[in-house]
């Protein structure tokens, strides 16, 4: 199959659309501003969980720190319990 | 579940130890870590194929397809319109499959992915439903007219709402997912409803395009970059929906220590070594 | 009110005890409800309340009413349904008659299915009944009144079947109200639609039995799926 | 039987009774005109009702409008190739409403002619570029006068047409 032409013969007639320009351009303008803003709050709201995780983590270090003994047996339990709570 | 569904015959136990076939393979990705850790690996290349979709269909559509003999360049709204609206329906199904898997084998990763698609999926019913009628006004004249179309439309865009709504009101996420999972499945019912509507009442939004059974009824400078929008749109969706389902697998499992090995001071240089190494130790 | 249900329940002969356990509940239910009556014609004078504004606030002219009439008169019909459907489980809830249902030996839908019977016997039928006389006040012709009784009585079992599915999701829930309208409004949309299309086209002199038929088909398809929506539901409500 | 199969029994059944009368009222309302369209056909042969609100659709026939610009007023008419019925109807018709284009009106008949309260476009899911339709014309094949709506052979030839023109 051969590649059709461009279909406008000039920059202005794209941006107008053969009159139409408004319809074309807010449909797909807002089509792609929603998609756009969706990825964009979709990473922000990873960063934002992955900071609030790691401030906690933080505090549990700090706070299990003086008990090295007791944090190493609490971290074995906890992960046999991911282990069998990830499959039920 | 692999109990159920690898049935005590002799030959599904011969397979078994080849680790191999798509029951235990989803069986395996059930599992939130392990689903964590490959999805990473799938996102790139769902990134590429969207971008590359989206901007060759986009290009194509915006500047080389030819414009309508009667519409004119306003029959451009279909490379957004018809993807949206095929991905609006898509979506719901994905929820009413999610709340299945859900309910019956009580599988955490299904209600996770609902979670993460139900605004993705609202968001594109009301981009469909957007573009729809700002597409009505060349065409048909008018902004919005009540056919079988878009009333079921809009009752999906208000059904996705509900979904949405309901599983945020409770003060347990198990009831809330339970309850949202049951709505979903009774409104299920409304999807063929919107599929057929077009059928059974002759109205004035006009059939599917494309249908398996037919050659599409335009030629292929308009059809190509149609349907590469769609795979783009799918693409897409496939890859928000997975980046938000990672940040909800996170969220919920954000006691869990493979997330505290993945986010923990020291292993912040590789963010997923810890993962891929305590899913190495397990197989 | 308990021990109501469970003095009830071994009363039923064990050879029907399918029958018997849905006789018993309905049964019960009528009964309490009919100890409340303030709270039973609460749907009919709100259906009377809105339809009496329309005119007064539309318009009292006699054609253009008659023309909206069919529509009024089932989106009045449909907001009485919703308006009543709140207090559906709720009753039970607190006085703790929903644990016991949820425990009794017989299955949950068919329970649950005898309480809807109920709830539809007490407001969607009377509903139906009265709609004619509101319809005289709104001018609909006269030969529409069999089809609009009809209708209603058809569609408003529907919607009991279906708003309860919202009322049991919702029960446990403190304000529950407006996501049971959010989550149930939707799914009434289509008997909304061929309700007020079978009134419309009998005002119009054309044979309206087709979208009776689908009204039926969609309570047949209510009744198959909506109880175990509804058991899973209560299930949800009162375990958590 | 025991008591606990017999249940099981009742309860089958009634699942397979519900289920087969929600499929037959539904396939039964589906034989029956549920929303008022008619064709012009049926119009013609006395199927529509008069003095009602019906909707009707059909192709506008090529040559048939008449339009006046100062009142507004439009006549035309609508056929399914088979029958005609003139359609009047006073206002601002839609950009894509043409001769030989699809329409649906909304309006009342009187025995003679569709007073219209409102007049859509149809669109059909055909789409092609205006090189092709001058094509179709110049091989004197009429776009819309193709009833079966079997577009497809019809494109390739537009196609295998426009192949020569191509790149403006």
């Amino acid at each position: 199959m051969n590649l059709p032409g461009i279909a406008f013969s000039s920059v202005s007639e794209f941006f107008a659309m053969g009159g139409h320009a408004l319809y074309v351009w807010s449909a797909w303008g807002l089509t792609a501003a929603c998609l756009v803003g969706l990825v964009i709050a979709t990473r922000l709201s990873r960063r934002a969980l992955e900071a609030d995780i790691r401030r906690r983590l933080r505090r549990d270090a700090s706070r299990h720190s003086s008990h090295p003994a007791s944090h190493r047996a609490s971290h074995r339990s906890s992960h046999q319990a991911s282990r069998h709570s990830s499959r039920d | 579940m692999t109990a159920d569904s690898d049935s005590p015959q002799a030959p599904a136990r011969k397979v078994r130890p080849r680790k191999g076939g798509l029951w235990p393979w989803l069986h395996r990705m059930g599992a939130p870590a392990t689903f964590f850790a490959a999805s990473q690996r799938w996102l790139p290349w769902l990134w590429a194929l969207a971008i590359m979709a989206l901007v060759a269909g986009s290009v194509w559509g915006l500047a080389f397809a030819p414009a309508d003999y009667q519409q004119g360049n306003s029959f451009r709204i279909i490379y957004v319109h018809v993807p949206a609206a095929i991905l609006a329906q898509s979506c719901f199904m994905l929820l009413a499959v999610c709340a299945l898997i859900f309910l019956v084998w009580k599988i955490k990763l299904a209600d996770m992915v609902a979670t993460a698609a139900a605004p993705v999926g609202a968001l594109m019913t009301a981009l469909a439903l957007f573009s729809g009628s700002v597409w009505g006004i060349p065409t048909w004249g008018t902004w919005w007219i009540w056919d079988a179309r878009l009333t079921s439309m809009l009752i999906q865009l208000f059904l996705y709402l509900g979904v949405i709504v309901l599983r945020g009101s409770f003060a347990s996420r198990d009831s809330g997912s339970r309850a949202a999972s049951i709505l979903a499945l009774v409104g299920m019912v409304n999807i063929p409803i919107i599929k057929y509507s077009v059928d059974w009442w002759s109205t004035l939004h006009q059939p599917a395009t494309f249908t398996l059974s037919e050659a599409p009824p335009m030629p292929a400078s308009m059809w190509i970059p149609l349907l590469m929008m769609v795979i783009g749109f799918y693409a897409l969706f496939g890859a928000l929906v997975l980046m938000r389902t990672r940040v909800e697998v996170l969220r919920r499992e954000s006691r869990k220590q493979w997330v505290r090995d993945l986010l923990s001071p020291s292993s912040r240089a590789r963010p997923d070594a810890a993962v891929v190494a305590t899913e190495g130790d397990k197989s | 009110m308990n021990h109501e249900l469970l003095t009830a329940l071994p009363e039923a002969p064990p050879t029907s005890s399918l029958a018997g356990a849905f006789k018993a509940t309905l049964a019960r239910d009528l009964r309490q409800a009919l100890r409340r009556r303030s709270e039973l014609i609460n749907p009919l004078v709100f259906f009377a309340l809105v339809i009496t504004l329309f005119p007064l606030g539309i318009s009292p002219d006699k054609a253009l009413l008659a023309t909206l009439a069919p529509g009024l008169l089932w989106v009045a019909a449909l907001l009485a349904t919703l308006l009543s459907l709140d207090g559906l489980f709720r009753q039970d809830l607190e006085d703790g008659s929903l644990e016991q249902l949820l425990l009794t030996p017989q299955p949950l839908p068919l329970l649950v299915l005898a309480k809807v019977a109920g709830h539809w016997l007490l407001t969607g039928l009377p509903l139906a009944l009265m709609a004619p006389l509101l319809g005289v006040m709104l001018g609909l012709p006269s030969g529409a009144f069999g089809v609009l009784i009809a209708s209603l009585a058809l569609g408003s079992m529907s919607l009991s079947l279906i708003g309860a599915i919202g009322a049991a999701l919702t029960v446990g829930l403190r304000r529950g109200g407006v996501l049971l309208s959010l989550i149930i409004l939707p799914l009434y949309i289509p008997v909304l639609i061929f309700g007020a299309g079978a009134v419309q086209s009998a005002v119009n002199g054309m044979p309206s039995l087709a979208h009776l038929a689908i009204l039926g088909a969609m309570l047949a398809l209510a009744l198959l799926l909506a109880p175990l929506a509804i058991a899973a539901g209560l299930r949800l409500s009162i375990n958590g | 039987m025991t008591p606990k199969r017999k249940q099981r029994l009742y309860i089958v059944t009634a699942i397979v009774l519900l289920a087969a009368l929600a499929v037959g009222l539904t396939l039964y309302a589906l034989r029956a005109n549920i929303n008022a369209f008619y064709t012009p056909t049926q119009i013609a042969t006395g199927e529509a009702p008069q003095g009602r609100q019906i909707r009707a659709g059909g192709m506008v026939r090529d040559g048939s409008v008449r339009r006046d610009n100062e009142t507004l007023d439009a006549i035309f008419t609508v056929t399914d190739f088979d029958h005609d019925v003139t359609v009047h109807y006073q206002g601002i018709l839609p950009d894509l409403f043409r001769e030989g284009q699809g329409v649906v009106v909304m309006g009342t008949f009187d025995g003679e002619h569709l007073e219209a309260s409102e007049v859509l476009a149809k669109h059909d899911e055909k789409y092609m570029p205006p090189e092709v339709s001058e094509a179709l014309k110049a091989s004197g094949r009429d776009v819309s006068g193709n009833r079966t709506g079997n577009l497809t052979s019809d494109s390739s030839a537009a196609k295998a047409a426009l192949d020569p023109q191509e790149t403006p």
